[in-house]
């Protein structure tokens, strides 16, 4: 695939439409978040340019003359309930509780995900099908499903005027060429989300390699072999790994995504390489896993001089409690938070404004270590506890 | 013969009246009674579908009666499960084995009555050195040894397993025992012991309900006989001052003297002492462990009995023959040519053809229709190409053989579960004679059928060998082998140990008790022949 | 009288008895594969015999171990038992949320196991008074379980409620120098289901029931009351794997238990257990469950790409139960001779 | 009464009760939600359902025969993924399609060939091949990306309309009437039911039962074949755990329709209604905006009722037949004590 592709991380975000006219906490964040991410990455080019509009210097009751308490109809289709899903839709409904009270949209917000084949993605097919059948206004989807076969559907239901917003999808599997075709092909209007490559595994790599100074060696805890996530952090984390002749991955293994499977197999691998320097967990409950298995050999966790990184991803507050506690040395965040709000601020902007969005959207991500963990986890936990509720 | 008088209820162990029981709307007892006294032997007789199994499972707590008073020791019965009988005494062996093949011996003999010892303080692990000692001699009498109590159940045959009842039967205290055709499959001796059980229990005060297809056992036996026939009860007897023909003729409706079947001369057939053609030869063929080297031959119109004790390796021999099960050694030949069948269908293929000996679980498809039954091992018939089955044919074809077989049914597409014992039978014999095979191997042909639909079955036999079929009859009973056979071969422990040819003759010159000592000498191992 | 009771019983030597014991035995054929493996890996893979491998790997098989003795009781009884995994998770999530709500220790592990006791009698109830058969009536009960679970935690993993307590159930804290207390609550659930199968009346119950339940019935063996009492079993010891996953995960998400089920019953089936019922080991279903977790460890030691995993394991599925298939072979052919032996016939 | 007894004898087909409810449901969710019989929504769902009503009916005639085959899921992910792997290297669809049903094929006589010949427990074998088929589908999707190139021709094997019917409700229509007369009008249909009633005395009465056995795994890994070129078609992309999970949603919908486990009783007819009935609750669930974390307790709930229905159905029937018969001639009285008992105790052999 692109593994030649030049690695990118998001550079500020370049979409600000009716953002600007608020000042919400969630948005701040998104700022500061963005802040942190940079990891020493080149700076690339996907989302630059805005499609500027002028709503910058509309007033509130500009906007509330525009919506006019028109009533939306949002269907939500994760891929599987979970934890991370769970804060996406609370910062989504948190945003649009925003808009409510200040422009006064009217919202209908229906969540229908997944519940069997979160890796195989034709339960996602028959949910959209039934928002096109019920004439919702605007979908979010994120389906293991191939973009070809999305595209199907997005088409027909485009036709009859239905918007769709693909978020946390691995459209880069899809569009290898993304960097240089800015609108994918999709028949969607705004893909909500981070890269799965440059912003999972290969942030996750470069921490491991500028902690340990380029030297030692790394096992990895991979999700489900067959997922589309797995597959972009591989490429991502080995690409990072490839720039350091000095570190070298010596073991690998199905650690499932889940964290008993990740115990299981980090001790299998510790037994096999026991003076590896860092496990690679693709998801925090792995990399927990993992954290288990060192405690249980009775091995030194990561104190910034010595011991064994863990490192996951997603950003979780569950996460950040283990990091907290040192069981767990990084992860990293790709902003559940921020990638909700995005999704209502792009719909709010296509479907009210009338503007067109960004075909990409990419979240800013970071990597969140004891340095800067109560951060994250303020804003997490911020977003937990905001007022939103549909 | 002289009708008792109906008893008002006192001095009698059990007392049942009216006792009815419906079955999605099929009357199986029409307001039945049933009075046994203390210590006697009470048979219960009539044909199948005469309602006696039905009573029996109320007795036994399988079912519960729609209507009717039973009393047990001058207290109501009232049972809602097999062990609320046991609590109050009544044992059963009923006709279907009970036992549990995955358990040992010992463990299905004290199946539901278990004895425990201490452990931890608690009574709860099972005392199976108790257990054993308690039931040794009993199981030693009936021929079962310290080793075989260990074994589990599902390793023995069918009269090894029939024996595991009755010990089970006969190692607790009784009040009432209810055998449901104890004796079928039994061999002689294993048969009088158990009478001399029974006769020991009524010593005991033990009564026992005793259902029999076979009446000459009542006699010097039971005391009394209660004849059933349709769901309804037609009469108490004394069993002393009755005659057999008395008996059929309470059981099937008919007056006395018109039904004397039981004892038909063997049919004299042309071929006999002739040698007709060779229609199956077997040389020296060996099943491990099963069978050792066994040569036969079979010829056509010829009738050739097997006899031999339990676990002699009949059954084993014909599905062998049928290459159900697979030879080791030897060959087997039909009409001359030698063949290898690899699974049964090839046997059916090349001309033989098999009724089996368990029916309920061997022979008939429960929930095929009559009809498809007949068809099944001879599909080609009915269908086009092979592949296309016409009903209709196979309809006809069922009719067909309703009427020559005489099948009662009244819709040959009924579901055969519905059907009578006998009847199934039937329809398992027109199965055979569909495929029109050269050699038809009989195994326990009339095996828990009545007299009446007996005689019909012995009647289609001969028929089958006087068309010039051959056939092999296995019978545990040696009156009903010696009955059908031209020539009788006996088996022990998988090996032919025997033969005793030209038996119409003998049976003719009144030899019946002699050929049968000889058989059951040679059986015995007293006589090589 | 008949022949055999003439034959006395003969004396064999010790050496006989034990070699015709383990011959007959149904788990020789997965005892037969681990030694295999073990011998194998001894050449080829050193690490794999490492105390420290043996003993990560011996308390990774602990909960399928757990899980495969209750499956095992319910296949002997004639049953089969697909909500097991949910049910560890449904159970797990009750013993991690009454440590949140504050209950001690002692009342959320009660509430535990009584909500596996209950799924069991749920189950039995299903398939003895609604009479469906045990495949579909556990299938439900895994749809419900799984159903409650999502609805209860909205896909939210359950956090917050690891005492130190818990980490000592989990395994996580050893009890005693490598001595961890799953070890200890396996070898429990063994020795009481062993026994209880063995030499109790329940165990020959469950045996007769899964055997013949014609014959039980006739027996007067109160043949649903035992059925259920097989799936409060199987309950009961998804809610002990349940207690120690709560542990050993430090987290409880709603699909804590998906594919348990699976394992359970490869690991009893492995063991010798029979889908048809009437046969099977609590030893066999230990025995299995190592050879599960063996397979999983070998894979991860060779090095074996994520990809072929599943090929892997299927393959091994095969391959033990092929190695079962023998064994009963043997075991029939020493049976038969020892028969034979015994009736006087030179085998 | 003639009526009745009509009445009696219909209800006592295998899957007429399940059908009535079906029609029931539909009833019910149209008025519920009145986009649920729009064409486009019958469409997507009649789409959405047919591959696994394939492997329903697969593996109903597996259970019919007395066997279990969980490998159908996995198996027709992996047909669809061999079907792509061929198309997406330049192949005609015609190869492709056949491709994917050899697939099936190869597994199913795999399964068979396991189960007759060395006497392994189907379920066992079954479940090491759903391993092998999905492992194999993970494979198979790290060489290419499954997904991209579809020929015109392919995609209209879904897609396509016949008398402006979607085409793929035409293949399944006429696979269905293939296998039920099949099931019912041949020899090896008739072989089919006798070893699922009773496999010993089948082998008695002559017939292979190995043979026959083999035959129901490997047709059931042909309809998995088939299922997997649809979804293939459908989808015009393959996922690496496309299909698990399937086979418990085809043995829930062929024992809802009335296809006994126990084995000897089934119907392709069932096992499709009990099917669709499964499809149809979910889909007119979905158009209700119910979260699908209740779609396992409705499931669950509806497979208990509708077995149990289905169920007390039958004997209310069974008895109006009896019934009325026994006023006719007089048959001989059944000997159903046993068989009452059992029933009411719900046995399942």
């Amino acid at each position: 695939m692109s593994s030649n592709t030049a690695p990118v991380t998001a550079g500020r975000r370049s979409y600000r439409k009716a953002r600007l006219a608020l000042a919400a906490t969630a948005t701040a964040a998104g700022l500061l978040l963005s802040g942190c991410t940079t990891v020493n990455a080149p700076a690339g080019g996907t989302n630059a340019g805005s499609s500027g509009g002028g709503t910058d210097y509309l007033p509130d009751e500009a906007v509330r003359k525009i919506v006019n308490g028109r009533e939306v109809k949002v269907g939500f289709a994760p891929p599987i309930l979970s934890e991370f899903y769970t804060q996406v839709e609370k910062a989504a409904h948190n945003r649009m509780k925003e808009y409510e009270d200040r422009f006064g949209v009217k919202w209908t917000w229906e969540r229908q995900g997944a519940l069997n084949d979160a890796h195989s993605g034709t339960e996602t097919l028959g949910i959209v099908q039934g928002y096109i059948a019920r004439q919702f206004d605007a979908v979010f989807v994120c389906s293991a499903a191939n973009a070809s076969t999305m595209q199907t559907l997005y088409k027909q239901g485009s036709d009859q005027g239905i918007d769709f917003y693909q978020f946390n999808s691995t459209e880069e599997l899809a569009n290898p060429s993304q960097a240089e075709d800015p609108t994918g092909g999709l028949a969607t209007v705004s893909n909500i989300g981070y890269d799965d490559r440059w912003q999972s595994g290969y942030l996750a790599g470069k921490y491991i390699a500028e902690q340990l100074k380029g030297q030692g060696s790394i096992i990895q805890i991979m999700g489900p072999s067959g997922s589309d996530w797995t597959k972009l952090r591989q490429q991502g984390f080995k690409k990072a790994i490839a720039e350091y002749p000095g570190m070298t991955i010596v073991g690998e293994a199905d650690g499932g995504y889940v964290r008993d499977k990740g115990l299981t197999a980090a001790q299998d691998l510790l037994t096999k390489f026991p003076d590896v320097k860092a496990i690679y967990g693709e998801n925090e409950d792995m990399a927990l896993g993992a954290s288990q298995a060192i405690d249980a050999r009775g091995l030194k966790h990561w104190d910034g001089q010595s011991g064994i990184i863990t490192i996951g991803a997603d950003g979780l507050v569950s996460g950040m409690d283990s990091i907290k506690a040192g069981k767990l040395t990084a992860t990293v965040d790709v902003n559940s938070a921020e990638m909700g709000t995005e999704m209502i601020d792009a719909l709010f902007a296509h479907e009210f404004l009338n503007q067109e969005v960004n075909q990409f959207i990419r979240i800013p991500t970071g990597v969140v270590d004891k340095s800067n963990v109560d951060w994250h986890q303020g804003v997490l936990q911020n977003v937990l506890n905001g007022p939103g509720k549909y | 013969m002289t009708q008792h008088p109906t008893p008002n209820g006192d001095g009698f162990l059990l007392n049942a009246e009216g006792v009815s029981k419906h079955y999605e709307g099929v009357t199986a007892l029409d307001g039945v009674g049933l009075h046994v006294r203390p210590a006697e032997i009470h048979a219960l007789l009539g044909g199948n579908g005469a309602g006696k199994s039905t009573l029996i499972n109320i007795l036994s707590g399988l079912t519960t009666p729609d209507a009717g008073t039973i009393t047990f020791e001058d207290q109501p019965l009232e049972l809602q499960r097999p062990s609320d009988a046991l609590a109050r005494g009544i044992n059963t062996i009923h006709q279907e084995l009970s036992l549990v093949p995955a358990l040992t011996t010992l463990d299905n003999i004290f199946l539901g009555r278990e004895v425990n010892s201490r452990f931890l303080g608690l009574k709860v692990k099972l005392d199976r050195r108790h257990m054993e000692e308690r039931v040794r001699t009993l199981a030693a009498e009936f021929g079962l040894s310290q080793e075989d109590l260990r074994l589990p159940v599902g390793e023995f045959g069918a009269l090894k397993k029939r024996v595991v009842e009755i010990v089970k039967a006969l190692a607790f205290d009784t009040r009432l025992l209810i055998l449901d055709e104890p004796t079928s499959g039994l061999e002689e001796e294993e048969r009088l012991n158990l009478f001399e059980h029974m006769r020991r229990l009524r010593e005991k005060g033990v009564s026992l309900i005793w259902v029999t297809h076979h009446l000459e056992e009542l006699y010097g036996l039971a005391d009394t006989a209660t004849v059933f026939r349709d769901g309804r009860r037609v009469g108490t007897v004394g069993v002393a001052d009755t005659t057999v023909d008395d008996l059929l003729g309470l059981m099937f409706g008919i007056a006395a003297g018109e039904f004397g079947a039981t004892t038909n001369p063997p049919a004299l057939s042309e071929t006999d002492d002739e040698t007709g053609d060779e229609v199956l030869r077997l040389n020296n063929v060996n099943r491990s462990f099963v069978l050792r080297d066994i040569s036969l031959t079979v010829r056509k119109g010829e009738i050739l009995g097997i006899s031999g004790l339990a676990g002699a390796g009949r059954t084993e021999l014909a599905r062998a023959i049928m290459g159900i099960d697979k030879i080791s050694s030897g060959t087997v030949h039909l009409k001359g040519k030698q063949v290898r069948f690899r699974d049964s269908s090839t046997a059916y293929q090349k001309g033989l053809a098999m009724l089996p000996e368990d029916r309920k679980q061997l022979g008939i498809l429960p929930e095929l229709s009559v009809a498809e039954n007949i068809s099944i091992s001879s599909l080609d018939q009915v269908s086009q190409f092979g592949f296309v089955l016409k009903n209709k044919d196979e309809t006809n074809q069922a009719e067909t053989y309703r009427r020559r077989l005489g099948i009662k049914t009244s819709d040959v597409k009924e579901k055969i579960r519905n059907l009578s014992g006998g009847n199934q039978q039937k329809a398992i014999v027109a199965r055979c004679l569909n495929t029109n095979p050269d050699l038809l191997i009989f195994d326990e042909p009339t095996q828990g059928i009545d007299v009446s639909a007996k005689v019909e079955v012995h009647n289609l036999i001969r028929e089958f060998t006087a068309k010039g079929g051959a056939a092999i009859v296995i019978a545990s009973e040696l009156a009903e082998l010696l009955e059908l056979s031209h020539r009788v071969v006996v088996m022990k422990k998988g090996r032919l140990v025997g033969s005793v040819d030209n038996i119409p003759h003998a049976l003719l010159s009144g030899q019946f008790e002699a050929v049968k000592n000889r058989i059951l000498a040679i059986s015995a191992g007293r006589t090589e022949s | 009288m008949s022949t055999t009771a003439a034959t006395a019983p003969k004396k064999n030597s010790l050496v006989d008895r034990v070699g015709a014991r383990l011959l007959v035995d149904p788990t020789l054929g997965v005892l037969a594969l681990l030694i295999l493996i073990c011998l194998v890996s001894a050449f080829t893979l050193p690490v794999f015999l490492e105390p420290s491998n043996l003993y990560n790997l011996l308390n990774t098989s602990l909960v399928v171990m757990i899980l495969a003795m209750g499956m095992t009781v319910v296949l002997i009884s004639g049953g089969i038992d697909l909500s097991i995994g949910t049910t560890m998770a449904l159970c797990a999530g009750v013993a991690a949320t009454s440590m949140k709500f504050g209950l001690p220790l002692f009342a959320a592990l009660i509430a535990a196991l009584a909500t596996g006791a209950l799924v069991g009698i749920g189950n039995g109830l299903l398939i003895t008074r609604l009479g469906l058969p045990d495949f579909i009536a556990t299938l439900a009960m895994l749809g419900f379980a799984s159903g409650i679970l999502y609805i209860w935690t909205k896909g939210v993993p359950i956090i917050g409620y690891m005492v130190p307590e818990f980490y000592v159930i989990g395994g996580l804290t050893p009890l005693l120098a490598s001595l961890t207390l799953p070890m200890i609550i396996a070898l429990l659930v063994a020795l009481v289901l062993g026994g209880v199968l063995g030499s109790t009346r329940l165990g020959t119950y469950f045996f007769a029931v899964g055997s013949s339940k014609t014959g039980a019935m006739q027996s007067g063996i109160r043949v649903d009351r035992i059925r259920t009492q097989a799936y409060i079993v199987s309950g009961l010891s998804a809610a002990v794997a349940g207690i120690i996953m709560a542990g050993r995960n430090t987290n409880v998400p709603a699909d804590l238990g998906n594919g348990y089920e699976i394992q359970a019953i490869a690991a009893a089936v492995i063991g010798g257990a029979a889908l048809s019922g009437g046969r099977g080991r609590i030893l066999g279903a230990i025995l299995g469950a190592i050879t599960l977790a063996a397979t999983v460890n070998l894979i991860n030691l060779v090095g074996v790409p994520s990809s072929y995993q599943k090929i892997v394991i299927g393959a091994i599925l095969i391959l033990a139960v092929l190695a079962n298939r023998i064994s009963a072979i043997v075991s029939g052919i020493v049976r038969q001779r020892r028969a034979l032996v015994l009736e006087g016939i030179p085998a | 009464m003639n009526f009745q007894r009509t009445a009696s004898r219909i209800l006592s087909v295998n899957g007429v009760p399940i059908a009535i409810a079906l029609v029931i449901v539909v009833i019910i969710f149209q008025i519920m939600s009145p986009v649920f019989l729009t064409p486009g929504s019958v469409r997507d769902y009649i789409n959405n359902a047919i591959p696994i009503l394939l492997l329903t009916v697969g593996v109903a005639i597996v259970i019919v025969a007395g066997g279990i085959d969980l490998s159908v899921g996995t198996v027709a992910g992996l047909s669809a993924g061999t079907t792509m792997w061929t198309l997406v290297n330049g192949a005609p669809t015609l190869v492709a399609v056949l491709t994917g049903v050899g697939t099936g094929l190869v597994f199913g006589l795999f399964n068979g060939l396991m189960i007759t010949r060395f006497g392994i427990n189907d379920f066992i074998v079954t479940l090491a091949t759903l391993n092998i088929a999905g492992g194999l589908l993970i494979v198979l999707t790290e060489q290419v990306p499954l997904q991209g190139v579809t020929t015109p021709g392919f995609s209209d094997i879904v897609y396509g309309n016949v008398f402006g019917i979607p085409s793929a409700f035409w293949i399944a229509a006429i696979i269905f009437v293939l296998m039920q007369f099949f099931l019912v009008k041949t020899v090896f249909g008739r072989r089919i039911f006798a070893i699922g009633i009773a496999p010993s005395a089948a082998n008695v009465a002559g017939v292979n039962v190995e043979r026959v056995r083999l035959g129901t795994f490997v047709l059931s890994g042909v309809l998995a074949g088939a299922a997997g070129v649809l979804l293939a078609s459908r989808l015009g992309s393959v996922q690496a755990f496309l299909g698990s999970g399937y086979e418990f949603i085809a043995i829930a919908g062929a024992v809802l329709g009335g296809v006994s486990l126990a084995g000897g009783r089934g119907s392709v007819w069932a096992a499709v209604a009990g099917g669709l009935m499964l499809a149809t609750l979910q889909q007119g669930l979905r158009l209700n905006g119910v979260d699908p974390v209740y779609f396992s307790i409705v499931t669950g709930l509806c497979i208990v009722a509708g077995v149990v229905f289905d169920r007390r159905i039958q004997q209310l029937a069974l008895s109006g037949i009896r019934k009325r018969r026994r006023t006719g001639s007089a048959p001989p009285p059944p000997d159903t004590s046993q068989e009452a008992h059992l029933l009411r105790t719900g046995k399942q052999d």
